[in-house]
């Protein structure tokens, strides 16, 4: 979309801008890689700072890769759109998640990475989710009497 | 991919002129990326949801993720897209189709590295019982919901095989490009004047490594731990 | 054979709440209708076209009507919802000092447990004029518990609970159905509903069988699976968090988060005991997934939620009750937390 | 636009050169790429799938003439209700209006030789065909009997019929809705005319529009829905069993951020229809033509933004019911602006009695009824009793057959003559009208009496006490399909015996009348340049051309 209205001019383009714009890329992959290690701020700040890079690598693709730096005003709302539109879903999904009953409050919460950081663990414990699977041949069962209830006797 | 979509040699019978046929099928690109926006967004909502349900689960299942690998995958693929940028810059400016071939086989190069790395990846969730539905054992036990650590297993395999599809599908196109290039089939002359083809393509390419942009964060990074070298 | 119902019975004291709101939103449904056909047929004859060529009057139209026509409606909707709001809010702000039973769903059956203990299936006898607050869940797909002529209607969750309360106003028998598509007798997940005179219903308790109350079957089942060992009675330290006085209140947990211990949270910890740990407690206790029913993880909840009080408690426990004292400190240090993140959690 | 002869009486001759003749054999038309022959193998796939669907709704109607439940097995019963749904939603109601009528005639109407991708649009009714295929072997092998909104655990965990295939055929057949969407708004953008500026366009266009935006926004999300049912389905990934650590309600916000706005792809075309109707058969000017345009716009806007009132009692949280129910209130403010400029529209106009109109006059009264008593489910209080009762069903109903079907049939009554040269007019397409009106008022006014009473959906076995209502159901519900089977055969016998329609029969504006019936293979002879606002009519009084329009400034 660079040169919509220039086709027939002869105005040479430059790989300049996509060279800086990859080593750009670069750089930020690094960051976030990097930080996302080393850099400990604590659980919100962590996340935002992880999407807060990815946002801006995206942008750059976005607007010097895909050109739309130059582009349409039509093109950019159609490329930043779509993103949009999800977000909003997103943030409705999250108010939903977080303000049902029984869902934890997140203020102050810290994700408990020091157990999550010991070497795994292979319990050969599956018994937890393997309860579910039983219940696909329930279809049939009708009207039996309830069968344990109470599983006290 | 619309590939009819994309401009070709000729001035198709429906359009006035090549600037409306060229803006018209960079439009409908533009349009069926946010069609992909929203496809990878549902799955992006799911990854939000259960984030939010099971955080700690959700960052034990990144740990079991190596960042390093990670990390250099997405400096692969931003190679690639560097190399689609110059298959359509030499598109653009009439570098002729070698060069335009050297772009396009430097994109399948990446691409290829990419998804052997990603089969590699794969293969050792296999080996180490992180399989969900198939062989799976939560790798920590002792974390609140260590059993939903299935689900975020569920969503790497659901999320990244959608985009390693879509890989494929790129790779494809541009095998079909390349045919069309060595053999100087008409539609594959591609200069100056007409490009929209390669162009197009490259919208796409590009798209798919920012998908890979938001899965790397997304999948390895939040929450990771220091990667041990 | 032509005399049918066009209205339902109205037997709850939140049917009149909705009945009012139905009557108004149909007024003005029919209101509208009438208005729209009315002017539309009006015109259609008046405007009628008498010759071949004959045009319109070229109106191109005018902002204030397009205002007023937009106003109008926002405040009309607005007043629905306000007011649609508020009766919702009734309908789900649960009493607490309601009778409390349980239902549990499954293809293609309810199952009601009266406090008392008694068990019915397909029916539910409840007293007249006192508050009946359900906590229901499902063992297998969702189902949604519906009564008529009560107005209430919750779906019903695998893996959750969900609450609905009423009261009824009127002695009968009603229908109860299942409103969420589950399978193939969806339509025969069906029962009865009969409001009782309140000496009647006693009588009724007093000549079914006694099967044991929730609370003590969950007390049976506490003792069968010995989580007394842990959360009772293990001497100096416990390995558990006493579990008196819990039911309701907020507590911290290890991850700093607060969360409120209603019966979603107390079903979360014994299926999966690693999910919400309370901080100062190691993660010892193994999952009880698929290995407690529905029931019985009501029952347990039940039972739970009856250590409200010490007075409670040692009435309702015969056995356990004389290792209640070890447990003071933990629950002083319990009840600060409490109090402390009440605000947070709510 | 030039001077419109106003008359229908003029003798015309048939075109003899016309797209339907521009090529022969089956290749012509299996691999052709002109809109017009693209709508015509929509017409009628899609009027083969509305068939079936309806055929399940008699078989539905059937068996509820007695609360017994004697007619079917559940399972069965089950089965028929999902198919009914399935076929009608998926594979009639979403296609029908745009990729029939809209196909036509949005190159037509903004004065262009084609959609912006033929190819594309092509590749769309493929893309359909194998997924309505797909949904069809499901049928024949026994069919899914999980209700076509596909709840889990339900369809993931306990459902034993068909339902990765029909999933897997609803998916395909999402694509081929995107391709729509997509060819037209880049159609709308690009293709327009000379002087065809945005509030030139006809507001059929810009209805289209608005359904494209939801098309194209929405339905990506329903096809990874269904994707990830399918993987939880094939691989027993636990995306949404409780049982396996899943979330039921994440299912229900996500098929629902598609499947609400679904409804509007369905009911905005149809508006779209209406305005062309009413704005012919007055012979003036939309009333406030700028805010029926914006209100499309605000309802494809606002409506994706409301789709949490479906899980009111889903256990969804509170808060989120509050503001869903809110956004949901205030979907209603632009649908009422629209009715209450169609009717203003009437005021001073003359008013041709045709079939078509007499649909748009329908349509009015039974979107009213289906507008409010949407809003009364939007209520909060409300809808905790008539949640998942019959009340709901006759609502949609009055929304889908009442608005969307009518604005398809009316629509297909306007357009028929400009699509195959000959007009289908007088006493049975009228008395087809009548009987559908009647029939379907008979059908589903007493479905809210009955929901109000309790009677839940998908029931198959009900309380004797329902009875009566029932049967009064099922008997308009026999006055409605002998309403549907006329036009099958007056339309098929006007196509060689119907009256010559001429280039404009309806003495209608807009670019589409210019062209003769049916159109030449690439619409216009040359092209066209538009110099006046839509639905501009010129006072007959004085002969020729040259007289200054009817004033243009709104308001």
């Amino acid at each position: 979309m660079s040169d919509n209205h220039h086709d027939d001019e002869h105005h040479e383009h430059s790989l300049k801008p996509h060279i800086f714009n990859l080593l750009a890329l670069f750089g930020l992959t690094t960051l976030t890689w990097f930080s996302a290690a080393y850099l400990k701020f604590g659980e919100p700040w962590d996340n935002l700072i992880a999407l807060g890079i990815a946002i801006t690598k995206a942008s750059l693709v976005i607007l010097i890769f895909m050109h739309v730096k130059e582009a349409t005003r039509l093109v950019k709302v159609c490329a930043f759109g779509g993103f949009f539109w999800i977000f909003l879903f997103f943030a409705y999904l999250v108010g939903d998640v977080l303000t049902r009953p029984g869902t934890t409050t997140y203020e102050g919460w810290q994700p408990d990475v020091r157990k999550a950081v010991e070497a795994p663990i292979h319990h050969g414990h599956g018994g937890g989710h393997e309860g579910g699977h039983g219940h696909g041949e329930g279809h049939g069962a009708g009207h039996g009497e309830d069968h344990g209830h109470g599983g006290g006797h | 991919m619309s590939s009819q979509a994309l401009g070709e040699s000729k001035l198709h019978h429906h359009f006035e002129t090549y600037e409306q046929q060229k803006e018209t099928s960079f439009l409908g690109m533009w349009l069926f990326l946010a069609q992909e926006v929203m496809f990878f967004g549902g799955a992006f909502a799911a990854y939000v949801n259960y984030r939010t349900l099971y955080p700690e689960a959700f960052v034990a299942g990144s740990q079991q993720l190596d960042t390093t690998i990670g990390f250099l995958n997405t400096l692969v693929l931003l190679c690639s897209s560097f190399t689609m940028v110059y298959a359509v810059w030499a598109a653009q400016n009439s570098k002729g189709p070698k060069k335009i071939a050297l772009g396009l086989y430097g994109t399948i190069f990446f691409g290829g590295i990419f998804l052997i790395v990603k089969y590699f990846e794969y293969g050792a969730k296999f080996a180490h019982h992180l399989v969900p539905g198939y062989n799976f054992i939560p790798p920590v036990q002792d974390i609140p919901h260590a059993e939903s650590t299935e689900i975020f297993f569920a969503l790497y395999f659901g999320m990244t095989g959608l985009h390693a599809l879509h890989m494929i599908v790129g790779m494809g196109i541009m095998a079909v490009m390349l045919f069309g290039l060595h053999t100087g089939k008409s539609w594959a002359i591609w200069d100056r004047k007409n490009h929209n083809f390669v162009e197009g393509f490259g919208l796409y390419w590009h798209f798919v490594d920012i998908v890979w942009i938001f899965l790397f964060p997304f999948l390895y990074l939040l929450g990771a731990h220091p990667p041990s070298f | 054979m032509l005399d049918f119902p066009l209205f339902p019975e109205s037997a709850s004291t939140f049917a009149p709440k909705v009945d009012a709101l139905y009557f108004f939103t149909l007024a003005l449904t029919a209101f509208f209708t009438l208005l729209i056909f009315a002017a539309v047929l009006f015109m259609f004859v008046k405007y009628r076209r008498t010759e071949e060529n004959q045009v319109g009057d070229p109106i191109h139209g005018s902002t204030l009507l397009e205002i007023i026509w937009s106003v109008i409606p926002f405040l009309i909707v607005m007043l629905l919802f306000f007011w649609g709001a508020q009766v919702f809010w009734v309908g789900v702000s649960i009493p607490e000092d309601a009778r409390e039973y349980l239902v549990t769903g499954k293809q293609w059956m309810w199952k009601i447990q009266h406090p008392e203990g008694h068990r019915e299936i397909n029916t539910l006898h409840v007293p007249i004029g006192e508050k009946i607050k359900l906590t229901m869940t499902s063992e297998d797909v969702i189902h949604s518990f519906f009564i008529p002529a009560f107005r209430v209607k919750q779906d019903v969750l695998p893996g959750r609970y969900t609450q609905l309360w009423f009261e009824a106003t009127k002695t009968g028998e009603y229908h109860l159905f299942c409103t969420e598509y589950c399978g193939a007798e969806h339509s025969q997940m069906i029962g009865t509903v009969t409001v009782m005179e309140k000496d009647e219903y006693q009588d009724w308790l007093a000549g079914g069988i006694v099967g044991s109350s929730p609370v003590a079957s969950g007390e049976e089942l506490f003792q069968q699976y010995a989580c007394n060992t842990c959360h009772e009675n293990s001497g100096d330290t416990l390995r558990g968090p006493s579990l008196k006085g819990i039911a309701g209140n907020a507590v911290t947990l290890a991850d700093g988060a607060s969360v409120n211990r209603d019966e979603n949270y107390l079903r979360e910890s014994i299926v999966r005991p690693s999910s919400k740990m309370v901080a100062g407690y190691q993660n010892l206790m193994p999952t009880y997934q698929g290995q407690i029913t529905e029931e019985g993880l009501s029952h347990l909840v039940a039972y739970i939620k009856s250590l409200g009080s010490e007075a409670d408690a040692n009435e309702n426990s015969g056995h356990g009750s004389s290792d209640h004292g070890e447990s003071h400190d933990d629950e002083a240090a319990d009840a600060e937390s409490t109090e402390s993140t009440e605000a947070s959690a709510e | 636009m030039s001077q419109t002869t106003h008359g229908t009486t003029a003798e015309h001759e048939f075109p003899k050169e016309h797209y339907l003749n521009a090529a022969h054999g089956w290749k012509s038309w299996l691999l052709t790429t002109d809109h017009k022959r693209i709508c015509i193998l929509y017409l009628i796939s899609v009027s083969v799938f509305f068939a079936i669907g309806g055929m399940y709704a008699g078989m539905i109607r059937l068996e509820l003439v007695t609360p017994e439940g004697d007619l079917f097995q559940p399972d069965t019963y089950n089965r028929v209700f999902t198919m009914h749904a399935v076929m009608m939603i998926f594979f009639f109601l979403i296609p029908s209006i745009p990729a029939t009528l809209g196909n036509f005639f949005i190159p037509l109407m903004i004065g262009a030789k084609d959609v912006a991708f033929p190819k594309l649009n092509l590749a769309s009714w493929y893309m359909y065909l194998m997924g309505s295929s797909l949904a069809l072997f499901a049928l024949f092998k026994g069919g899914v009997d999980t209700g076509w909104t596909f709840y889990t655990p339900f369809s993931t965990t306990y459902s034993n019929s068909y339902v990765s295939t029909v999933a897997v055929g609803i998916f395909i057949n999402g694509f081929s809705s995107i391709f729509t969407g997509v060819n037209f708004m880049a159609t709308i953008h690009r293709m327009r005319a000379p002087g065809m500026t945005w509030f030139r366009l006809p507001l059929f266009i810009w209805a289209h529009y608005a359904t494209s935006l939801i098309m194209v926004l929405g339905t990506p999300v329903l096809a990874i829905t269904i994707l990830l049912v399918g993987m939880e389905r094939l691989f027993k990934f636990g995306f949404f069993d409780p049982a396996l650590g899943g979330d039921p309600v994440l299912f229900q916000h996500l098929f629902w951020f598609y499947s609400h706005p679904a409804v509007y792809i369905m009911i905005l075309p149809s508006m779209g229809v209406m305005s062309e109707i009413i704005a012919t058969f007055t012979r003036k000017p939309i009333f406030g033509y700028h805010f029926v345009a914006f209100s499309s716009m605000g309802i494809a806007i606002i409506g994706f933004l409301v789709w949490g009132h479906h899980l009111f009692l889903s256990s969804q949280s509170v808060y989120a019911s509050l503001v869903f129910s809110f956004l949901t209130m205030l979907v209603a403010v632009p649908s009422a602006v629209k009715v209450f400029n169609w009717g203003a529209t009437l005021y001073r106009g003359s008013i041709a009695y045709t079939t078509p109109m007499f649909y748009a006059l329908g349509f009015l009264g039974l979107f009213t009824i289906g507008g409010l008593t949407g809003v009364m489910l939007g209520t909060l209080g409300l809808d905790i009793h008539m949640h998942d009762t019959y009340f709901v069903v006759a609502h949609f109903h009055y929304i889908m057959v009442g608005g969307a079907l009518f604005g398809y049939l009316g629509g297909l009554h306007f357009y028929w003559p400009k699509m195959f040269g000959r007009s289908a007019r007088g006493f049975f397409p009228h008395l087809s009208a009548l009987l559908i009106f009647v029939g379907f008022n008979l059908t589903f006014f007493p479905q809210f009496i009955l929901g109000y009473l309790g009677m839940p959906r998908r029931y198959h076995v009900y309380p004797e006490e329902f009875q009566v209502l029932n049967v009064m159901s099922t008997a308009g519900a026999t006055v409605l399909a002998i309403g549907y089977a006329l036009p099958v055969f007056y339309m098929i016998w006007s196509l060689k015996r119907g009256e010559i329609a001429g280039p404009n029969p309806w003495g209608a504006s807009g670019l589409e009348w210019q062209t003769q019936s049916p159109p030449i293979l690439h619409n216009f002879e040359s092209m066209p340049v538009v110099t006046e606002d839509p639905y501009t009519y010129h006072p007959p009084a004085q002969e020729g051309a040259g007289q200054p329009a009817a004033a243009h400034s709104a308001s």
